[in-house]
């Protein structure tokens, strides 16, 4: 299963702020949904375990998130990839642009992900929703983090 | 491992089972009642189908845990073994409502649960709607429609329903 | 006709089992001392396998053995075959890619088994197997036929340049493009012969055992054809030599196609068997069933039907791309090939037909013969032309198809068929008799008035069954012999035993083939037993499959028969004293011509056992014959399917509203029975059409995997179905049998997707016609009427 | 499946207690979503609460203009009760219309909405009647309710205990299958309540079940499938797959609508 999402952000921050933020480990593991370690392997690496949950499904995938195209403060492509054991294999990515507007940053993302083995096969009908629905809370999640209420 | 007690075909049994054993399982492998088939792993074809308290159900999709006390009725239990057939089992050999035979237990039972629903006179649409839950490979329903419409008739005031809801 | 005989709609001997759940289904059988085991498949539809680590899952609780595919390379076992030799145009033998059962190095399909875990249960084995830790390199995937033998398409197999497994052709070129240039018309259309999951409800199982102290092996299989199993697995994999293999299939839920073939699953199944020295358990989960059964059809074909000025046809140019999957099954490459082509000319008079077939390989689940095994699909390919070119020519379909029917037997097609009988009006007269045809003006503008579409379309087919003469396959490159052995054991009692080489998996054999013995011998059917489906109580056997169990294992039976009354009338004329040649037999009984001096079918059977009575030094004691029966033409049953539909516009769902089907299957030994498959038939075929969807994804993961996103028929998709016949006789074998097990899924794809076009006024709409896809086609076509 | 503890409460307090103690336990109402997932093994909590047990979790009745249905009273008790029949007609027939006949005698109205699966009928029922779900804790809206696809206004430790659905004027329910999954492809609620008019939709979009406010206003000028002649819905939002495209998913929601509205005032379906 392919699926391709596109979404944007206007964020009251400044590129600068929102770029240091997208390289910022602690913001990436407290956005990436269900995530539950994201650990340095490397400048641009990190190992990551993420469970995923789609109503009654409940799988834990370990893999790597890592930092490619890297354009500062314009943006870059984050990927992950995970195996989730029987449930299959998960993996995605998302170019993510910033561009200077109204005073803060525009954020515009285009999510690529893939899914394979089990889920795929027998979760077709949930896929859609759901990877829609990761990518959303990603970028929720970090529309959050840049916000200058939260902390 | 948790001991369950039921009662099935009108014996009772107890069994100890790890707590992840479905019921078609302790039918199928610790009572070694075969009759009751499992065709798919999402709760469709219909194959396993028996009736739990009276009640068409799926046995894949019930752990035998959640069945402390109830009364279970498989296809072996229909009818006696030494005796005269089931007139809903009577009438799916008379209409030639199977082929290979697989689905065909989960078939009978579901049949004698929609009479027991929807009463002796059935019409062909109300058949048809309510063998949604039961997939047949080989028999295209049409002979599994005239067998269920005819074991219906024939079960009126022949005193066989099912066992389980006595 | 006697009330059991040939002819007679006997009640199945088989039913009483089934009826009260005491059947005996390969699951249900349990060994002493079984183990579970547990397939660890690819996720990738294509991927290098690097290393699989299984140390931490070999310590867990209950596992006896975790082996991985370099283990099973290690064995020198052989691989598994397709068993049909096909050459492409230039000569060139067909590019049969190795295909081990346990892949090592790479995995080619979702699917591709590549480790095992044996364990006490199931549940025990699944827990090991979640440690069991493959380091996949995924590689690129092609799945789409069309784009497999594309420049820069990934490679499957080293040695299938451009993935293509064969050009292969048939029929003459020149003369058909010839045709096509100098016709009046022209019909073109393409099609996608949509790929289906056979879905048999009972999901394929395997059970191994071995005998260390005779070195044996015994495999319980849901299989189709016992004996075939035993050859490949013994001959081609060389896992024991066949007198040490025994290969047993009990009652099997359902085949369609899909059980024929030589899985991976049975192979490693007897391979742990022996390493881990315990009977060893085998049965798919259906989500298993879907990435790991034989695939059906899967065509991507161009064709052209030319005409002249009077409707007849002239021509047919059929060029098709055959999707083989990821290995090449036991019989894949036959199937768009000589099952397929050879039936290009339907019911038809047509001089000239050129058929190119390429097959390819995809990184898909592979594709072998699904019910009616490229007669479906030339059926789709010829009904589709001649009832568009009927629409293009303003010709009612059944007067265009009277006009070209072959009407002389026998016929001699350009497509290497001889037709040796049939009667293609009057089925088509019936059919039109029967259904109403034409009341069908009337009933469209009901539906108008309801705001529905209706259609009405036919399918008049032809298909070649009775597979097959040996000589014939032999040259067409099989690898087998097609004949069919039978024995016949008289007891001394006068109750018999029928041993066939068939197998029956819901045909019911078990009544029919017992009617016919006791039509013969004068016998109640229930003096007859039928015995089947083990290597160790039937001598040999080819199994059952394309309508052949009827043609021809019924006609080894009649040979068998023919020697068996032989003999007992040799020892009836030593009971009654009288010449040989003066013995009649009939109705059980021996009498002396013209005479009331008569032995009774037991007094004979039990005389030929004491053996008091005869010279044992001319005639042995006993009364056993065996036969072997091989055929001399394939059969061609046909018929006439109309199937009428009506389409709700708003939402585009196409209900099939009514069926008739008048099939000419010759003799028919128990209509009950034949009507059962009509039916059967037609269900899937309504499914390939209306509702069956096999989705792979463009990274090769099949996301209709499960009867969440696959439907198949169920009672409330299908009318009741109107069903008749027209008889003439086969005169290639003894009984005049041609076949009736894939007749309803030959003709029903083609009927109801010409009901469908019937009704949207356009040809442009592929298999499966779901709702959506119906509603697409209209949408586009600005043809919705206003909302009500 | 994976191994698990398996618990049967007797009382409401001994369940909250035990989902409260354990993180990861699942409750067991019907199964029939949760016991295949976890057959296949996409889904393997430690500990299953299982629900049937829980006295006073079942039954049906009417208190003066709302119907109160028990979280654990099954599919096939709520088709063919005579008080649900009689007070909510609509109602009574959905819950004829989910799943199988076997599946019906299993599987609970609490278990479904809990579980808020997007092809599912009851989400659409209770928005559409503008039920109240009743836990051990609160009374919430079905508007708060159904957050998102497979999600809820639930926190932890929170049960579902009662539906309690106002007796509306009129209401009906279409459903277009899936054929293969046989959930709803979509399937329209409409229900008209005084002034009151809901359109509910579930299947069709992509984050779960939702309101059709542009035919609700378009209903309250006159509730006939008339008012709504013309009217869809944007693709954007809806869900696209095997089974239908997002504009297919779109073009059904007018189609249906108009057909339940059709059926609420006692029109021809068709």
């Amino acid at each position: 299963m392919a699926m391709t999402m596109t979404g944007e952000y206007q964020l009251p921050a400044s590129q600068q702020t929102v770029w240091d933020k997208l390289n910022d480990p602690a913001v990436l593991k407290a956005c990436i949904p269900g995530c539950e370690s994201l650990d340095k392997t490397s400048d641009t690496g990190f190992a990551a375990v993420a469970t995923i949950k789609i109503g009654p499904v409940k799988a834990k995938f370990k893999g790597n998130v890592s930092l490619s195209d890297l354009d500062p403060p314009n943006g870059y492509k984050i990927s992950g990839q995970g195996e989730g054991g029987v449930a299959g294999f998960a993996k995605g990515g998302a170019t993510v642009k910033l561009v200077p507007k109204d005073g803060g940053t525009l954020l515009s993302y285009t999510v690529e992900a893939q899914i394979g083995g089990k889920l795929a096969q027998l979760g077709q009908r949930l896929i859609n929703g759901a990877s829609k629905k990761i990518a959303d809370d990603f970028f929720a999640n970090f529309a959050n983090a840049v916000s200058p209420r939260s902390p | 491992m948790a001991a369950v007690s039921l009662t099935v075909n009108g014996k009772p049994v107890t069994a100890d089972v790890d707590p992840r054993t479905l019921l078609v399982q302790l039918l199928r492998e610790h009572l070694r009642l075969t009759g009751t088939h499992v065709g798919c792993d999402t709760s469709q074809c219909g194959a396993c189908v028996v009736h739990v308290n009276g009640k068409a159900t799926k046995s894949c999709t019930v752990l035998a845990l959640q069945l402390e006390g109830a009364n279970v009725l498989t296809i072996e239990g229909l009818a006696a073994a030494d005796g005269p057939l089931h007139p809903m089992q009577e009438a799916f050999r008379e209409n030639h409502g199977l082929q290979c035979g697989y689905c065909t237990p989960g078939m009978i039972m579901t049949a004698v649960d929609i009479v027991r629903r929807k009463g002796n006179d059935l019409d062909d649409h109300t058949i048809r709607e309510e063998l949604e839950g039961n997939i047949c490979r080989c028999t295209g329903y049409h002979n599994i429609v005239k067998a269920i419409a005819a074991g219906a008739r024939a079960m009126r005031g022949s005193g066989a329903t099912s066992r389980a809801a006595e | 006709m006697s009330v059991t005989g040939i002819g007679a709609a006997v009640r199945r001997k088989e039913d009483r089992r089934f009826i009260t759940g005491t059947g005996h289904y390969t699951d249900d059988i349990n060994r002493p001392g079984q183990a579970s085991i547990y397939f660890i498949r690819s996720p990738h539809a294509h991927a290098k396998i690097k290393k699989i680590d299984t140390h931490e899952a070999a310590r867990m609780p209950g596992v006896a053995g975790v082996f991985t595919g370099e283990q099973f390379a290690q064995d020198k076992l052989g691989n598994l075959i397709c068993g049909w030799t096909v050459l492409s145009k230039d000569g060139s033998p067909m590019k049969m890619a190795p295909h081990a059962a346990l892949a090592a190095g790479k995995a080619n399909h979702v699917g591709d088994a590549v480790a095992v875990v044996i364990a006490d249960t199931l549940a025990q084995a699944k827990d090991a197997a979640e440690k069991v830790v493959v380091d996949y390199e995924p590689l690129p995937a092609v799945v789409d036929p069309a784009k497999a033998a594309a420049k820069g398409a990934p490679l499957i197999h080293e040695s299938a340049p451009n993935n293509t497994i064969y050009n292969w052709h048939l029929g003459d070129a020149d003369a058909t493009n010839a045709a096509l240039k100098n016709a009046k018309h022209v019909t073109t259309l393409e099609f996608i012969n949509n790929r289906l999951v056979p879905n048999a409800m009972e999901p394929r199982a395997a059970l191994a055992e071995y005998d260390a102290a005779s070195g044996s092996l015994t495999l319980w299989n849901a299989t189709q054809n016992p004996h075939v199993a035993r050859l490949v697995i013994a001959a081609f994999v060389g896992m024991a030599p066949e007198n040490k293999l025994r290969v047993i299939a009990p009652d099997v839920g359902g085949g369609f196609g899909s059980k024929i073939f030589i899985y991976p699953e049975e192979v490693v199944c007897l391979w742990a068997a022996r390493k881990v020295g315990r009977p060893v358990k085998w049965t798919a989960e259906r989500s298993e069933s879907f990435i790991t059964d034989a695939h059906g059809r899967d065509h991507v074909t161009k064709a052209q039907m030319a005409f002249d000025g009077e409707g007849k046809i002239t021509g047919l140019k059929v060029h098709t791309t055959a999707n083989l999957g990821a290995y090449m099954s036991t019989f894949s490459s036959a199937v768009p090939t000589f099952l397929y082509a050879t039936l290009l000319s339907g019911q038809y008079e047509i001089p000239h037909i050129y058929c190119e077939v390429d097959a390819v390989y995809t990184n898909t689940v592979p594709v072998d013969a699904y019910r009616g095994a490229g007669r479906p699909e030339a059926t789709f390919v010829v009904e589709r032309l001649v009832e568009a070119g009927a629409r293009e020519l303003g010709v009612d379909p059944a007067v265009l198809r009277q006009k070209n029917f072959v009407k002389k037997f026998p016929y001699q097609t350009s497509v290497a068929s001889l037709y040796d009988a049939g009667d293609y009006h009057a089925s088509l007269a019936k059919a039109l008799e029967i259904h109403d045809y034409k009341g069908f003006a009337k009933r469209k503008r009901e539906s108008e008035r309801n705001g529905k579409l209706r259609g009405i379309g036919f399918a008049t087919y032809i298909e070649a069954c009775g597979v097959a003469p040996s000589a014939l396959v032999g040259q067409l490159g099989a690898g087998v012999g097609l004949w069919e052995s039978a024995e016949v054991r008289v007891n001394p009692t006068g109750s018999v035993e029928v041993l066939t080489g068939c197998h029956q998996h819901g045909q019911g054999h078990e009544t029919t083939f017992a009617q016919l013995v006791a039509d013969r011998l004068g016998l109640s059917i229930d003096q007859v037993n039928v015995l089947h489906g083990d290597t160790d109580t039937v001598q040999f056997g080819m199994g059952t499959y394309g309508s052949r169990s009827g043609a021809v294992g019924m006609s080894a039976i009649v040979k068998a028969l023919d020697k068996v009354e032989a003999k007992a009338k040799k020892i009836a004329a030593h009971l009654l004293e009288a010449a040989e040649g003066d013995i009649v037999f009939k109705d059980g009984k021996f009498t002396v011509a013209g005479t009331d001096k008569s032995a009774a079918w037991g007094e004979v059977a039990l005389g030929a056992y004491v053996a008091h009575k005869f010279p044992t030094s001319e005639i042995e004691p006993g009364l056993k014959e065996g036969a072997f029966y091989d055929p001399t033409n394939f059969t061609f049953p046909a018929g006439c399917h109309i199937c009428e539909v009506e389409i709700d516009p708003e939402t585009g769902e196409a209900t099939v509203v009514s069926w008739t089907a008048v099939d000419d299957f010759g003799t028919v030994i128990n209509p009950m029975i034949v009507e059962g498959q009509v039916h059967g038939g037609v269900a899937q075929g309504v499914g390939q059409a209306l509702l069956e969807h096999t989705v792979y994804d463009d990274k090769g993961q099949l996301v209709s995997g499960s009867y969440m996103d696959y439907a198949m028929p169920r009672a409330d998709n299908l009318p009741s179905f109107h069903v008749d016949t027209t008889v003439t006789k086969c005169p290639s074998n003894p009984l005049g049998i041609k076949g009736c097990g894939e007749a309803g899924a030959i003709a029903a794809p083609a009927a109801v997707m010409n009901a469908i076009t019937n009704a949207l006024g356009t040809e442009l709409i592929d298999m499966p016609a779901t709702a959506p896809a119906i509603w697409a086609v209209l949408h586009k076509a600005n043809k919705m009427p206003r909302a009500a | 499946m994976y191994a698990f503890t398996f618990h049967r409460p007797q009382t409401l307090r001994q369940a909250a207690s035990l989902l409260a103690k354990n993180e990861e336990a699942k409750l067991l109402a019907g199964g029939h979503s949760l016991l295949p997932t976890m057959k296949l093994r996409l889904a393997g909590p430690p500990q299953l609460i299982d629900l049937s047990l829980v006295e006073g979790l079942a039954g049906i009745e009417q208190s003066g203009r709302s119907l109160t249905i028990g979280a654990m009273t099954r599919h096939n008790d709520v088709n063919t009760s005579p008080v649900a029949q009689q007070a909510i007609p609509a109602l009574a027939k959905v819950a004829g219309m989910i799943g199988d006949p076997a599946v019906r005698h299993m599987g609970t109205i609490g278990g479904s909405i809990a579980n808020n699966d997007p092809n599912a009928d009851y989400p659409a029922v209770c928005l559409g009647l503008g039920a109240t779900i009743i836990t051990n804790k609160r009374r919430i809206k079905a508007d708060d309710f159904f957050t998102g696809m497979f999600s809820t206004a639930l926190e932890p430790a929170e049960i579902i205990t009662k539906v309690s659905f106002p007796i509306p004027k009129k209401a009906a329910y279409q459903k277009f299958r899936n054929q293969a999954s046989r959930f709803a492809l979509v399937g329209v609620f409409v229900s008209k309540r005084g002034s009151e008019i809901r359109v509910a939709v579930t299947g069709a979009g992509s984050n779960g079940v939702f309101r059709v406010t542009s035919f609700e206003e378009a209903l309250k000028k006159r509730f006939s499938p008339k008012s709504l002649e013309g009217m869809s819905i944007p693709a954007d939002g809806m869900n696209s797959d095997i089974h239908g495209s997002a504009e297919y998913r779109a073009h059904l929601v007018g189609v249906l609508a108009r057909r339940a509205v059709a059926e609420a005032i006692g029109k021809s379906a068709a």
